[in-house]
């Protein structure tokens, strides 16, 4: 049985006992491009599939299924589902964590299909055939789910060499008036589309600071100083949560690097506090108060 | 082109806040005087149609004009403050400046009214844009047939333009019937739903109009009923809200499925809103 | 010398008195803080700051009780959490790490208020004007950047051109 | 056949640059948009479709509708200037056609929004012909060709060491008046074409409005507004106050306008509160509606020009073509 079978069996089995209403998984759309799945019915379970292309973290869809908000026409308003079942990675898995540790939903109320991960897959352009891994997954070395109420596939007795993050280290050794150049730049490509924001299973304000009617900090100018105040404010937000799943920077229609900051700030609050976002169900650091030996004069 | 001789349509004419009155609980009428100069003067309106207001500085946002051509030159506008614009609406002070952007919009068919009966369901500040039908009617008393009139609030404080209600109570062939959501003690009224109070007081449907405006559930609840009633599609009004940002049929968010509110409506009869794709609901 | 724009969020119980204390001990501070009195320092949201920056600050300053001494009991606690997260996104965003500081100061400490904000604007003088405040338009990333960014995903399936 | 070589070509770009702002597409970073560029040799020739399209050079992201200054209890409104003259280079037919849509809203149906009618005035559109169809274009299912000449002023088509030239309006022929073309024989070949099948006629996506497979479509949509934004024709806007640096005594502020997309959870709340797409999947039904039946309804022209970004781009792979054809299958 190969992998993507198992895991259409696992949905099916859960979708058919009742101990879910709902699988979210991955299915294969137009142009052989892999997508969100999600499925209510125990033979929509063979549309479900699994390969080095299911990059996608599907834990954003986690918090608005259980909480039935979109999805669903207030009119026709159905109770949302009671427990769901979600496809996740290693990175993915410790949103779950984040989320639960956020009180947005129970364990209970979730059960997770953990994949053995390989790495995803370049999202290959027409030029370059040739698989080749994502950077993200060259850094990680993460293969097994750290929540998972069933494991599929083998996670490999080996692990390869995790690449040091090079993107980062460049940025960082850039002079300061050349980062804030190489910043501007990337920021003024931005069109404020919030692709990033709604791809984030971390962003689920139900109203956006920088969007706020009376906002304080942002306007609505499509400008570069808004844009910069919103990226860097989006990845202050995401300090001690953010799980570098890459989903902000994948989803981004101008090629915006997101995903540096995010990974800058991941690196500092490490550093600082000894927290991987997700790794426990456990608040942020970021959040809490200062501990007894920080808070000594 | 787009140059201060008011060609842009974008472009508010400025008027001054010449009254500002408290009508009920952050509801306030606001009397609005445009400013002699160059300026354009502000064309003459029919029941029906809203109008921009400009709190400079925060925004602006469309409003139900509450008054009518024939009483006056002052524009009235019946404000609830629910927002950032309505704030700052309510924050001005008499004399002080603001803008004005109309009328917008297509108006209630008052001459087809005429020698019909007509019953107005106002609910909350719903009932600001139906004040100018009370308004014609009162001053054209013999043109129109029986008046009733259902006003309803959520809370006697909610209720709008009740230092009229003993003017319009004694014009002859009228009639108004209060409700509220929730009493308070000097209430000696309805109280209950606007749809109870229409069961209550039953309306025949023979050669009468119907115009409703309020919350969409109290539109959707009162037009359901009123078609039990035996009103047909035809004889059922509904002016619809929306929010919008031109009034002009450019901006788009004011869509309800092909049409637009500011521009196809926000007049509109049930023979027309039973044909839309997209409910207001 | 250039004289830098300073804002000052200050806390009202103990810096902001701090202040007090140092103009009636007539101790000579900087003029170039601007004061902005704020309940306490955890309410000086990091998106305040960067506001600041936005609309031409030189540098900021937030002034709060010492730990332990809050008015709020953990006030100071979140704003000494995030505020070096601020700085490390900033620094990483190509700002001078010396254009924000985070600091204590209780009410009766206006030697220590005067001194910091001293410390702060002579620290700021020899770096001159901030750019971080846009005027116009921003550089475009025309040139190579020396790393590989994201493709932009409009890209992948166009036309080839003639 | 009138044809220009390469080598004009481009002293002729050089020159309109001096004299005009001139936007063509142009490699910038990670890929390739229409920017402004000073010379020729910035032009990205052998590059596929642009990222966004034309659109932010007529109907900007943000502008201002114009400046209030409040002294006391009185204000001064002062409008936004005129739009200064520029060309668009290298435009293809399918965002041609998306200026042509637009068009329609903000200029053809009265009232005139001057804002965007100043810029219009002011523009030039200078097409390139696509020699082929990329694999997520689908013009030709929406009656546009990848050399579709009809929406610009001039157009050009790429033979090699030279290009022919089409004048299409009078605009178009004075501005290549004296351009030094030499006459050819044969013709200019056609562009190869590929047809694409399964889009819905108007009738059938009316029909599908209460089609449960919207809701379903919704779970799916992040609620992003990316296929707005890189949309040759989504014009929907939002108008806001913001201050701005202002003299002692006074309050300055400006008011603007900028990008908003029916896609946003909260974009047709009301006042009251109540929000009737409050679902995904009704704010998708009105996007792809208004393409094919509201817009053409309120304006004349369907919206959709075929250009294939939103299939591209869409972060979870919403395909309007896909959505259309299940709906016209069932339609049937």
């Amino acid at each position: 049985m190969s992998i993507s079978e198992a895991m259409q069996s696992a949905a099916r089995d859960v979708l058919a006992s009742g101990q879910v209403q709902r699988v979210i998984g991955y299915e294969t759309g137009p142009h052989g491009r892999v997508r969100p799945a999600i499925i209510d019915r125990p033979e929509e379970a063979e549309r479900l599939v699994w390969s080095a292309d299911c990059t996608h973290n599907l834990t954003v869809y986690l918090h608005r299924a259980l909480t039935g908000e979109n999805g669903r026409a207030s009119r026709e308003a159905v109770a949302p589902p009671a427990r769901v079942a979600i496809v996740v990675k290693p990175c993915d898995s410790r949103a779950i964590n984040v989320l639960l540790a956020e009180h947005q939903f129970s364990r209970e109320q979730v059960f997770a299909i953990g994949m053995a991960c390989e790495g995803m897959r370049q999202g290959a352009p027409a030029s370059a055939p040739e698989a080749t891994l994502q950077a993200r997954c060259l850094r990680c070395r993460e293969r097994v789910p750290v929540v998972h109420d069933v494991l599929l596939g083998e996670p490999p007795s080996a692990l390869p060499e995790a690449l040091p993050d090079e993107a980062l280290a460049h940025v960082r050794d850039l002079p300061p008036a050349e980062r804030a150049a190489f910043w501007l730049s990337q920021f003024d490509r931005c069109i404020r589309c919030y692709a990033c924001r709604q791809a984030c299973p971390m962003c689920n304000c139900p109203t956006c600071l920088f969007e706020q009617e009376d906002a304080l900090w942002v306007g609505m100018r499509i400008a570069p100083s808004e844009k910069r105040t919103f990226h860097l404010g989006r990845a202050l937000h995401l300090a001690g949560r953010c799980v570098g799943c890459n989903e902000c920077e994948r989803v981004c229609p101008m090629g915006i690097p997101i995903g540096l900051l995010n990974r800058h700030l991941a690196e500092t609050v490490e550093s600082l506090y000894g927290h991987r976002a997700g790794m426990q169900p456990v608040l942020s650091p970021v959040t809490g108060m200062l501990s007894a030996e920080e808070s000594a004069p | 082109m787009s140059t201060a001789d008011g060609a842009d349509p974008m472009y508010p004419l400025l008027g001054r806040l010449v009254s500002s009155r408290d009508m009920g609980r952050e509801i306030k009428l606001l009397g609005v005087k445009l400013l002699n100069g160059t300026q354009p003067r502000f064309p003459a309106y029919a029941p029906g149609q809203f109008a921009f207001l400009s709190a400079f500085g925060i925004g602006e946002a469309p409003f139900g004009l509450a008054s009518t051509t024939e009483r006056g030159e002052v524009l009235e506008f019946a404000v609830q403050r629910l927002g950032s614009v309505t704030t700052g609406l309510h924050e001005l002070a008499e004399g002080d400046a603001l803008g004005v952007r109309g009328p917008l919009g297509n108006t209630f068919p008052m001459e087809a009214f005429q020698h019909k009966n007509l019953l107005v369901l106002g609910g909350g500040i719903g009932g600001a844009p139906l004040r100018p039908v009370i308004h014609s009617v009162l001053d054209h008393r013999q043109d129109y047939g029986q008046l009733t009139i259902l006003w309803a609030a959520r809370h006697p404080s909610l209720l709008i333009f009740r230092d009229e209600y003993e003017s319009w109570r004694a014009a002859p062939h009228t009639e108004l019937h209060l409700t509220v959501d929730e009493a308070d003690a000097a209430w000696d009224h309805h109280v209950g739903l606007m749809t109870d109070l229409v069961r209550q007081v039953a309306p025949s449907a023979a050669n009468t109009v119907a115009i409703t405006c309020g919350p969409p559930i109290m539109i959707y609840h009162v037009d359901k009923l009123l078609s039990e009633l035996g009103f047909a599609p035809e004889q059922r009004y509904v002016t619809l809200e929306a929010r919008m940002h031109c009034g002009l049929g450019k901006c788009g968010r004011c869509n309800m499925g092909e049409l637009l509110v500011c521009r196809d409506g926000p007049v509109f009869s049930m023979a027309q809103v039973g044909n839309f794709l997209e409910s207001y609901l | 010398m250039y004289e830098p724009k300073v804002i000052g969020f200050l806390c009202t119980w103990c810096s902001y008195t701090g202040a007090d204390s140092a103009g009636t001990s007539r101790l000579k501070t900087p003029w170039n803080l601007r004061a902005v009195r704020v309940p306490c320092s955890g309410r000086v949201a990091p998106e305040l700051i960067l506001r600041a920056f936005d609309q031409g600050a030189d540098g900021v300053l937030v002034l709060g009780c010492h730990i332990g001494e809050c008015h709020y009991d953990s006030g100071n606690h979140r704003a000494a959490k995030r505020i070096p997260l601020l700085l490390s996104i900033l620094e990483f965003a190509g700002m001078q790490p010396e254009r924000l500081r985070l600091d204590w100061v209780s009410a009766s400490e206006g030697d220590r208020y005067a001194r910091i904000v001293s410390e702060f604007v002579d620290a700021l003088r020899p770096l001159g004007p901030n750019t971080w405040r846009i005027n116009g338009a921003a550089p475009r990333a025309d040139a190579a950047i020396g790393m590989p960014l994201p493709a932009a995903s409009g890209l992948s399936g166009g036309a080839p051109c003639p | 056949m009138k044809t220009l070589s390469r080598e004009n070509l481009n002293l002729w770009l050089d020159g309109l640059a001096a004299q005009h702002a001139l936007i063509a597409p142009h490699l910038e970073a990670p890929g390739v948009f229409y920017r402004p560029v000073q010379r020729a040799q910035e032009i990205a020739w052998e590059a596929g479709r642009p990222v966004l399209s034309a659109k932010e050079f007529l109907f900007p992201p943000s502008e201002r509708l114009l400046k209030v200054e409040k002294r006391g209890p009185d204000v001064r409104l002062e409008a936004s200037p005129s739009a200064a003259p520029q060309v668009i280079f290298g435009l293809r037919p399918c965002d041609a056609r998306g200026i042509r849509v637009l068009d329609t809203a903000f200029v053809d149906t009265p009232p005139i929004d001057s804002r965007y009618a100043s810029r219009r005035e002011n523009t030039l559109l200078v097409g390139l012909a696509c020699r082929s169809m990329g694999a997520s274009c689908f013009c030709t299912a929406v009656g546009l060709a990848p050399d579709d000449p009809r929406d610009m002023d001039v157009m050009f088509s790429d033979r090699g060491a030279t290009l022919a030239v089409q004048a299409l309006t009078p605009r178009g022929e004075a501005l290549i008046a004296n351009l030094p073309l030499v006459e050819e024989l044969g013709e200019v070949e056609p562009a190869s074409r590929r047809e694409v099948g399964g889009l819905p006629t108007a009738e059938a996506w009316k029909e599908s409005y209460s089609d449960a497979r919207w809701a379903k479509h919704g779970e799916r949509c992040l609620s992003c507004r990316l296929c707005a934004y890189v949309c040759p024709t989504c014009r929907c806007y939002d108008v806001r106050d913001e201050a701005l640096p202002s003299p002692p005594g006074e309050a300055h502020f400006e008011r603007l306008r900028a990008w908003d997309s029916c896609m946003r959870e909260g974009y047709r709340l009301t006042a009251g509160g109540h929000n009737p797409r409050a679902a995904s999947g009704s704010r998708l039904r009105n996007r792809l509606l208004c393409k094919f039946v509201y817009y053409p309804h309120q304006y004349g022209p369907a919206a959709c020009t075929g250009c294939g970004r939103c299939l591209d781009a869409c972060p979870v792979n919403l395909d309007l073509l896909e959505i259309g054809g299940a709906l016209q299958e069932a339609a049937q």
